[in-house]
C-alpha cells in the first residue's frame, strides 16, 4: 500500500507539465479551439514527447508503461485543459495491445507511438446511450477480410483521424474491427464540442475492416474501463487547476471593503469543494490502480470511481462559477472553460446516474476498497 | 382560504390566453419552445405588439397609460404568455426605467419618456454595475461632473445586457464622493447615440453575446436628464428593487420549461427510467412549491395585509430551478449534449443535427443558466438578506 | 386565490395556541411522555375545545369543520409538540362520517366529538410498509355482523382507544370495519414511540366488527390523504417552533465573544432553513385545500406535499440540532424533542422515498398548481 | 503506487484477525453488530483482554510497552477489531491522555499512571469541554489555583463522556488569566473520588447516559499531578490533537455498519428497491473514497514525506457518513423506527418485538449519532479548518 509516485513518474509529470506551461498556453488552446478544436501539430508535439506510445509496448516502439504514469500524464492535460484527446489514444492502443492479432500489432503500434496514426475508438450509437452491448453496426466476412457498414457518433477528433476501432455485430455477437479513415465508404462530419475540442459522426457502408478481435464486448468493457480511468485522472487535473484559480480569485477580488476570501459562508463553500477534490483524487488513483484487477472487481471499481467523479466535477465546477461571480460566466476568462471541460467529462464513458446505476447492480455483501 | 382564482380572474386569464395565443407570432413561439436564438428583431417585434395593445407596460398603472392591472391579473399575464411560449419582455424600459420616471420623474420626462417605452419603440439599457461593484453596488465609481446645464460622465459599466441594441440608458452615476457611498449616487438618463458612448461586446462561456461593457469618455448628459433630485439615486434605485417581485421567481416560465425537459426525456428514452425520472419529479415538486410561494406572495398583495418578505427565497429557489431544468435537459441528452453547434442553435439551420435538432441548443442554455444565482444580487446576498429576516 | 384565514379560524388558531401555552407546558408534556405517551385528561382538554369534533358534523354534535381549520389546529399542536393523537382523530371521524352508515355515525360520531370515544385508523400490516393494498387482515360475515381476524401494528395510542377502523379483506376485496377494543378476540400491547407519544399492536382474532364501507381502499386511501394533511400541518408547526428556538438560541449563545448569529455560514444555513421552511408552509397549505379534490388530483396532491414536508422537516430538524451543538442532543432541552416529533412525523404515511415514488409514478405532462 | 498491502503486512493483518476473532468475547460482538447497548463491564472486559495481549495501547512505542506498531499496521488492527465486532476502545486512557504524559510528563508520572492506562484497569475520563465553551475551547473557567504543594480546583466540565465510571480525570484548567486566553491553561490530573468532585448525568436525546457535567467545588490535587509546566496545557493538549488521527474517520466501523444496512435493508424488503438501493449504493462509494482517503494518509505516513493535511477532511466526511448509515437503517425500517422500546435494545431483552429484533435500536442510534458532526470539534469549525489550507 503505497501512494507515493516513483523518481519516473514524477520526471514524467514534470515533462509534460512544462510542455503545457511553455508550449500549450491558454492562447495556443483558444486558438486551436477557434480553429476547430483539434491541431495536429500540438497532437505530434505529445507524441513527441513519446506519451502516444505510453501504451504501446517497448518492442512496438512505446514506452510501455501502466495505468499510474497513463494517470499522471492525464492530470497535467487536464490542469491545462489540451484539446487533443491523448485518452483516447490510450484507449485505442490499449485495446490493440491487448486483444489484437500481431501482424496488426505491428502494422499500427508503431504508427500510434509515433503519433504519425491516429486510432480511435468509435462506439457510440444513437440508440445505445452508455449501454455498450446496444450495437446496430454489422460486419460481414468478405473473402479474406470484412465489411462494416453502420453509424458510430461523437468520436473523439472523429475527422481527423487515420482510423477507428469499430463495434459491430459479426454473426450475431459484438467484434471488434479496425477501419481506416480513408477507407472506400467511411465518411465523418465533424464539429465542436461543449468543451471546446473536436468529435465526428463517422458512417461506414461496406466497408473495408480488419478483425480485431471476436470478443468485442469483452474488449469493448475494457476499453471503455481505459476510458474511465482516464477521464477520472483528467478530471482531477482539471479540478486542481480551478481549485487554484478560484482560491487565487477569492483572495483578490474585493467586495464590501474585502477579499471574498474573507467571507465564511464562501469560505465553507470552498471547504466542501477541496472535499470534493480529495474524493475524487482518491477515486482516480483508485480507479488507475483497479485497471488490472479481475473483470467484475474492475468494472465494479470504475463504476464507482466515475460516479464520484462524476460528483465531485459538477460541483467543483458550478460552485467555482459561482464563486467567480459575473467574471465566471465570460468567455475571456480562463475558468470558464474548466468549467466547460469538467462538465465534458462528467458526460462521457457513462454519466453520474448511470455509473450510480451501475454502482447500485454491482454491489456485494462485502465493501471498501479491497472488496 | 381558496385555491382557485375568482370566476373574474378565470375570465381575465380567459381573455388574455385567446388574445396572447392569437397574437403572438407563431416563429418567435417557435423559437423559445426550443430555446433557439432570438434576435433583436423577434424581441422587438413582440414588444411592439404588446405596445400596440397597451399591455407592455402592463405593470402601469391607468394613468400613465397601462391597464391597471391588480396583482394577480400581472401574474396571470406573464403565466398566459409564458406557457404560449412569448419571449420574455426585455424589462429594462416597461419593468425598470419606468416605473422610476413615474414615481420620481418631472411631468416632462414623463411625457417624454414614457410614450416610447410603453410603445416598445426606443430600446432601454440598464447602468448599474460595474467592474469593480458586483454585489457591492454601492461602491459604483462612474463619475458624473455638473458643468452648468450639462453633467460629463466618465467610467464604465458592466454586465450591461442587450446594450448593442440600446438607444438609452439609465445610470447610476456619482456626482458626490461625501459621505457614506450611497448618499453620492445620482440616476441620471443618457441617450446612447452621444458622442463618448462605446458598447464592448462581453461574450459569454455559451458563446452568445448577451452582455456588454459600456464606456463612458466625457459624454455630455443634459441636466434635464436627471432624474429627481442630485445625489438621492440610490433611494430611486431602491424603489425600483422594492417593487412587487414575484416574477423574480419565473415560475411560470419554469413550468413551460417543466414540460420541455419532459418532452425531451421522453424522446430521449430516459422518462421511464425511474433514476431519471425521479430526478424529473423532484424538479416538479419543487415547482409546485415555488409556485403556491407565489402565489401566496400575490394573496399578501391581494389583500393589502401580511405583506410576505420572501423576496430573497423566491430568487434563490426561482434560480435553483431555471439552472436544475437547464441541467437535466443536458442530462436526459447525455451524451448527444456534446456537440456544440452554434449554428444549429439557430431558427431555420439547414444542416445535419447530432442526434436530434431538440438537443442543439441544451449545453449553451446549461452554461448561459449559470449566470441565474449570479446576476440580480447574487444567491449569497440574497441568503444574507433572507438571514436578516430570520436573525436579525 | 386567497390564503387569508378568516376571523374565525384565527380565534381558532388563538384558542388552541392559548391552550398549549397555558395548559400543555413543556413540563406537562414531559410528564405524560414518562408516563405513556397519552393522557386522556389532556385529549378530554382538545374536547373540551371542540376539537376532537372539528370534522363531525354539527347534527351528529361536531363543529362541522374543513380542511383549512384542521390545518389551523394542527399546526398548533405541532408548535406545542402535543403527544394526543388529535390527527388520528380527525382521520377516523372523517371517514366515518364520508362513509359510514347512517346508524354508525349517529352511534359514533357524537361520542367522537365530544371525546368520550377515541377511535383510531388500523391500517398498518408488518408486509405493508406504505403500500395500502397489501392486506393479511380477513372478515367474515357471521349472521347479522362480521367476525375479523388479523394483526395491525403501530395503531397511534391504540392501547388507550375506544375502537379501531380496520381494513380487512372481505370475499377478497379490502372492506372497512369498526372494531371495539372490548370486543372479545382483541388484544393490544402498547408501547412508546421515538417521538415520546404512544403506539400499540393489536390483534384481532374473531374479533365483532361492524362494516362501516365494503368500498375498503377508497376510504383507507382518503383515511391516508386525511393523515397525510393533517401531518403536513402538524409539521409546520413543528417547524415554526423550532425555527423560533434557533433563531433565540443564535442570538444569545456567544463563541469566540459573540453571538452565533454573527457567523455567515450559520446564518446562510438559517436561511437555507427558512426556505424549506416556507416551502412546507406552502406545501401544507397545498395538501389541505386539496383534499377536497378528485381522486387522481387528490392522491397526486397528497404525495407532492408529503415529499416536501420530508425533506423540508429532516433538514430543519438536524441542521437546527447541529446549530445548537452540545445542548440540541441533550434530552433535557426542548428542541431536541421538536427534532425527535419532525423525524417521527417523516415516517408516518408514507416516508420521503415513498412519496418521491408516488409522484414520479403520477407524473403528468403539465405541472404546476392548478395540474 | 501499489494499493495493495505488502506482504508482511497481510501476515500481520491475518495473525491480528487470528487473534482477535479467537479472542473477543462473542456476546460482546453480538452486541456490536447489533448496535445493543454495551455495558460498563463490556467495555472494560475487551480492555482487559487487548491489555493483557498488551494492544490496550496500539499506538505506544515499544519504550512504553506498546506494539510499536506502523500506521499501517494500527489502521490494520482498527480494521480487523471493528469488522470483528469490538467496541471501541474508550480513547480517554490509552489514545489522548497516555501520549501527553508520555511526551511531558515526568518519569515518575510515567511510572505511576502508564501501567494501569494499559492493562485496562484505570478509567480515565477527559476534561476539556465546559459549558460556556463549547467550539471556543481556550474559553474555559475552571480555575486552578496553586496552595502549597496543591492545587484548589474550581469550576466545571460537560460533556464528559462515561465520566459515571470515571476514575482519573485529566483537565485543561486556568492557572492565570493574563495574557491570551491560550497561554494561562493548565494539564491537570485529578483522581475523580476527590472530595468535592462530583459527578451529575446528561441525559441525550436518545434517552441514554453517555455524557455527564462534572462539578470540582474546592477540589485539593496534589501539585506533582501537572502534567508539565504551570500554562503549557493548551501546548499539550494541542500536540495531542496534532496527533496521528485517520481512525477519526472511523472508515472500517462504516464498513461494518455498511453491512448491517444491508442485512436490515435485505430483510426489511427495500435491498431490491431500485429507489432505496440507489441510496445505499451512494454511500457505499462515499465509504470507498474515505477509505482511499484514510490509505493515502497512512501512506504518506509510511513512507515520511508529503504529510497529507486533510485531518478535516477525514472528520467531516467519516461523521457524515456515521449519520448517514444510521439514518438509511432508520428509513429502512421505515414505520418500523417508530417503536422505541429502551429494553428492546439491550441485549437479553425477554418481551416481544415490534417488527423485528434488528429494527429495536435504530431510532436510538440515529439520534445519537447526531453528536458526531458536533463533537471534537464540530464540522463547521473543521470546515474552517479546511478553508484555510486552501485559502490561507
Amino acid at each position: 500500500m503505497d501512494f507515493n509516485f516513483s523518481d519516473e513518474q514524477e520526471q514524467l509529470r514534470d515533462a509534460v507539465r512544462k510542455w503545457v506551461d511553455r508550449s500549450y498556453t491558454f492562447e495556443r488552446r483558444q486558438g486551436i479551439a477557434k480553429a476547430g478544436g483539434f491541431d495536429r501539430s500540438a497532437y505530434n508535439e505529445l507524441a513527441e514527447l513519446g506519451l502516444t506510445g505510453l501504451y504501446v509496448p517497448e518492442d512496438h516502439g512505446g514506452m510501455g508503461m501502466g495505468p499510474v504514469e497513463a494517470m499522471v500524464v492525464l492530470e497535467e492535460l487536464g490542469r491545462g485543459i489540451v484539446l487533443e484527446p491523448l485518452g483516447a489514444t490510450l484507449v485505442a492502443s490499449g485495446v490493440i495491445a491487448a486483444y489484437a492479432p500481431e501482424a496488426l500489432k505491428s502494422q499500427w503500434l508503431p504508427k500510434i507511438a509515433s503519433g504519425e496514426a491516429l486510432v480511435v475508438l468509435a462506439y457510440q450509437e444513437r440508440k445505445a446511450r452508455y449501454r455498450l452491448d446496444v450495437c446496430e453496426a454489422t460486419a460481414t466476412q468478405a473473402g479474406s477480410g470484412w465489411k462494416l457498414s453502420g453509424e458510430k457518433s461523437l468520436v473523439p477528433a472523429g475527422d481527423q483521424a487515420d482510423a477507428f476501432l469499430v463495434p459491430a455485430k459479426a454473426n450475431g455477437k459484438i467484434a471488434l474491427f479496425l477501419v481506416e479513415r480513408n477507407a472506400q465508404g467511411v465518411s465523418t462530419r465533424g464539429y465542436p464540442t461543449m468543451d471546446e475540442a473536436r468529435a465526428a459522426e463517422v458512417k461506414f457502408q461496406d466497408a473495408a475492416a480488419t478483425l480485431v478481435t471476436a470478443d468485442g464486448l469483452a474488449a469493448l468493457q475494457h476499453a471503455v474501463d481505459v476510458g474511465i480511468a482516464c477521464t477520472c485522472a483528467e478530471g482531477v487535473g482539471v479540478i486542481d487547476r480551478t481549485m487554484e484559480l478560484t482560491a487565487e480569485y477569492m483572495n483578490t477580488r474585493k467586495q464590501f471593503g474585502v477579499t471574498l476570501a474573507t467571507f465564511q459562508a464562501l469560505r465553507h463553500r470552498m471547504a466542501d469543494m477541496k472535499m470534493q477534490q480529495e474524493l475524487a483524487r482518491s477515486m482516480s488513483y483508485y480507479a488507475s490502480l483497479k485497471l488490472n484487477a479481475p473483470v467484475e472487481e474492475r468494472l465494479r471499481a470504475m463504476a464507482r470511481a466515475k460516479y464520484q467523479l462524476g460528483v465531485a466535477m459538477r460541483f467543483v465546477g458550478q460552485n467555482s462559477v459561482q464563486l467567480h461571480g459575473g467574471i465566471g460566466v465570460t468567455d475571456e476568462y480562463v475558468g470558464s472553460h474548466y468549467f466547460k471541460k469538467l462538465t465534458a467529462l462528467e458526460l462521457v464513458y457513462g454519466d453520474t446516474l448511470h455509473h450510480l446505476g451501475e454502482v447500485s447492480q454491482r454491489m456485494q455483501d462485502t465493501a471498501g476498497v479491497f472488496a | 382560504m381558496d385555491l382557485a382564482f375568482t370566476p373574474e380572474e378565470q375570465q381575465f386569464r380567459e381573455e388574455v390566453r385567446a388574445w396572447v395565443r392569437a397574437n403572438l407570432p407563431q416563429d418567435i413561439a417557435h423559437k423559445v419552445h426550443n430555446a433557439l436564438h432570438l434576435t433583436r428583431d423577434d424581441m422587438q417585434r413582440w414588444a411592439r405588439i404588446l405596445g400596440k395593445k397597451g399591455w407592455l407596460g402592463y405593470g402601469w398603472p391607468k394613468q400613465f397609460g397601462g391597464p391597471g392591472w391588480t396583482a394577480v391579473q400581472k401574474h396571470l399575464f406573464e403565466e398566459e404568455a409564458a406557457l404560449a411560449g412569448a419571449p420574455r419582455i426585455v424589462p429594462f424600459g416597461p419593468v425598470m426605467v419606468a416605473p422610476v420616471i413615474m414615481a420620481f420623474g418631472s411631468p416632462e420626462q414623463q411625457k417624454r419618456f414614457l410614450p416610447g417605452i410603453a410603445s416598445g419603440e426606443v430600446w432601454w439599457s440598464q447602468g448599474y454595475s460595474e467592474p469593480g461593484s458586483g454585489s457591492d453596488l454601492a461602491s459604483l465609481k462612474t463619475r458624473a461632473e455638473r458643468r452648468g446645464d450639462k453633467y460629463i460622465v466618465n467610467g464604465q459599466k458592466t454586465w450591461t445586457t442587450l446594450a448593442q441594441y440600446g438607444e438609452w440608458i439609465f445610470c447610476l452615476v456619482r456626482t458626490s464622493t461625501e459621505g457614506k457611498p450611497q448618499t453620492g449616487i445620482s440616476f441620471l438618463l443618457i441617450d446612447m447615440k452621444s458622442p463618448g458612448v462605446t458598447v464592448r461586446p462581453i461574450i459569454m462561456l455559451d458563446g452568445g453575446h448577451e452582455v456588454n461593457e459600456v464606456f463612458f469618455d466625457n459624454v455630455e448628459v443634459p441636466a434635464e436628464n436627471l432624474i429627481g433630485e442630485e445625489n438621492k439615486g440610490w433611494t430611486y434605485a431602491k424603489h425600483l428593487l422594492s417593487h412587487e417581485r414575484t416574477n423574480i421567481a419565473d415560475v411560470n416560465r419554469a413550468k413551460r420549461e417543466l414540460e420541455r425537459l419532459k418532452r425531451i426525456a421522453r424522446s430521449e428514452g430516459v422518462y421511464t427510467d425511474q433514476r431519471f425520472r425521479d430526478e424529473i419529479a423532484k424538479l416538479e415538486v419543487d415547482i409546485v412549491a415555488l409556485e403556491m410561494l407565489v402565489l401566496r406572495v400575490l394573496s399578501a398583495e391581494k389583500s393589502g395585509k401580511n405583506p410576505l418578505d420572501i423576496a430573497g427565497l423566491l430568487k434563490i429557489k426561482g434560480s435553483e430551478i431555471q439552472q436544475r431544468y437547464s441541467e437535466l435537459m443536458m442530462l436526459a441528452a447525455g451524451p448527444y449534449a456534446l456537440p456544440f453547434i452554434r449554428e444549429a442553435m439557430e431558427a431555420g439551420y439547414q444542416g445535419d443535427y447530432v442526434g436530434a435538432a431538440t438537443l442543439a441548443p441544451l449545453a449553451a442554455t446549461y452554461f448561459n443558466m449559470r449566470k441565474t444565482t449570479i446576476y440580480g444580487g447574487s444567491n449569497e446576498v440574497q441568503r444574507n438578506i433572507v438571514a436578516q429576516t430570520v436573525l436579525g
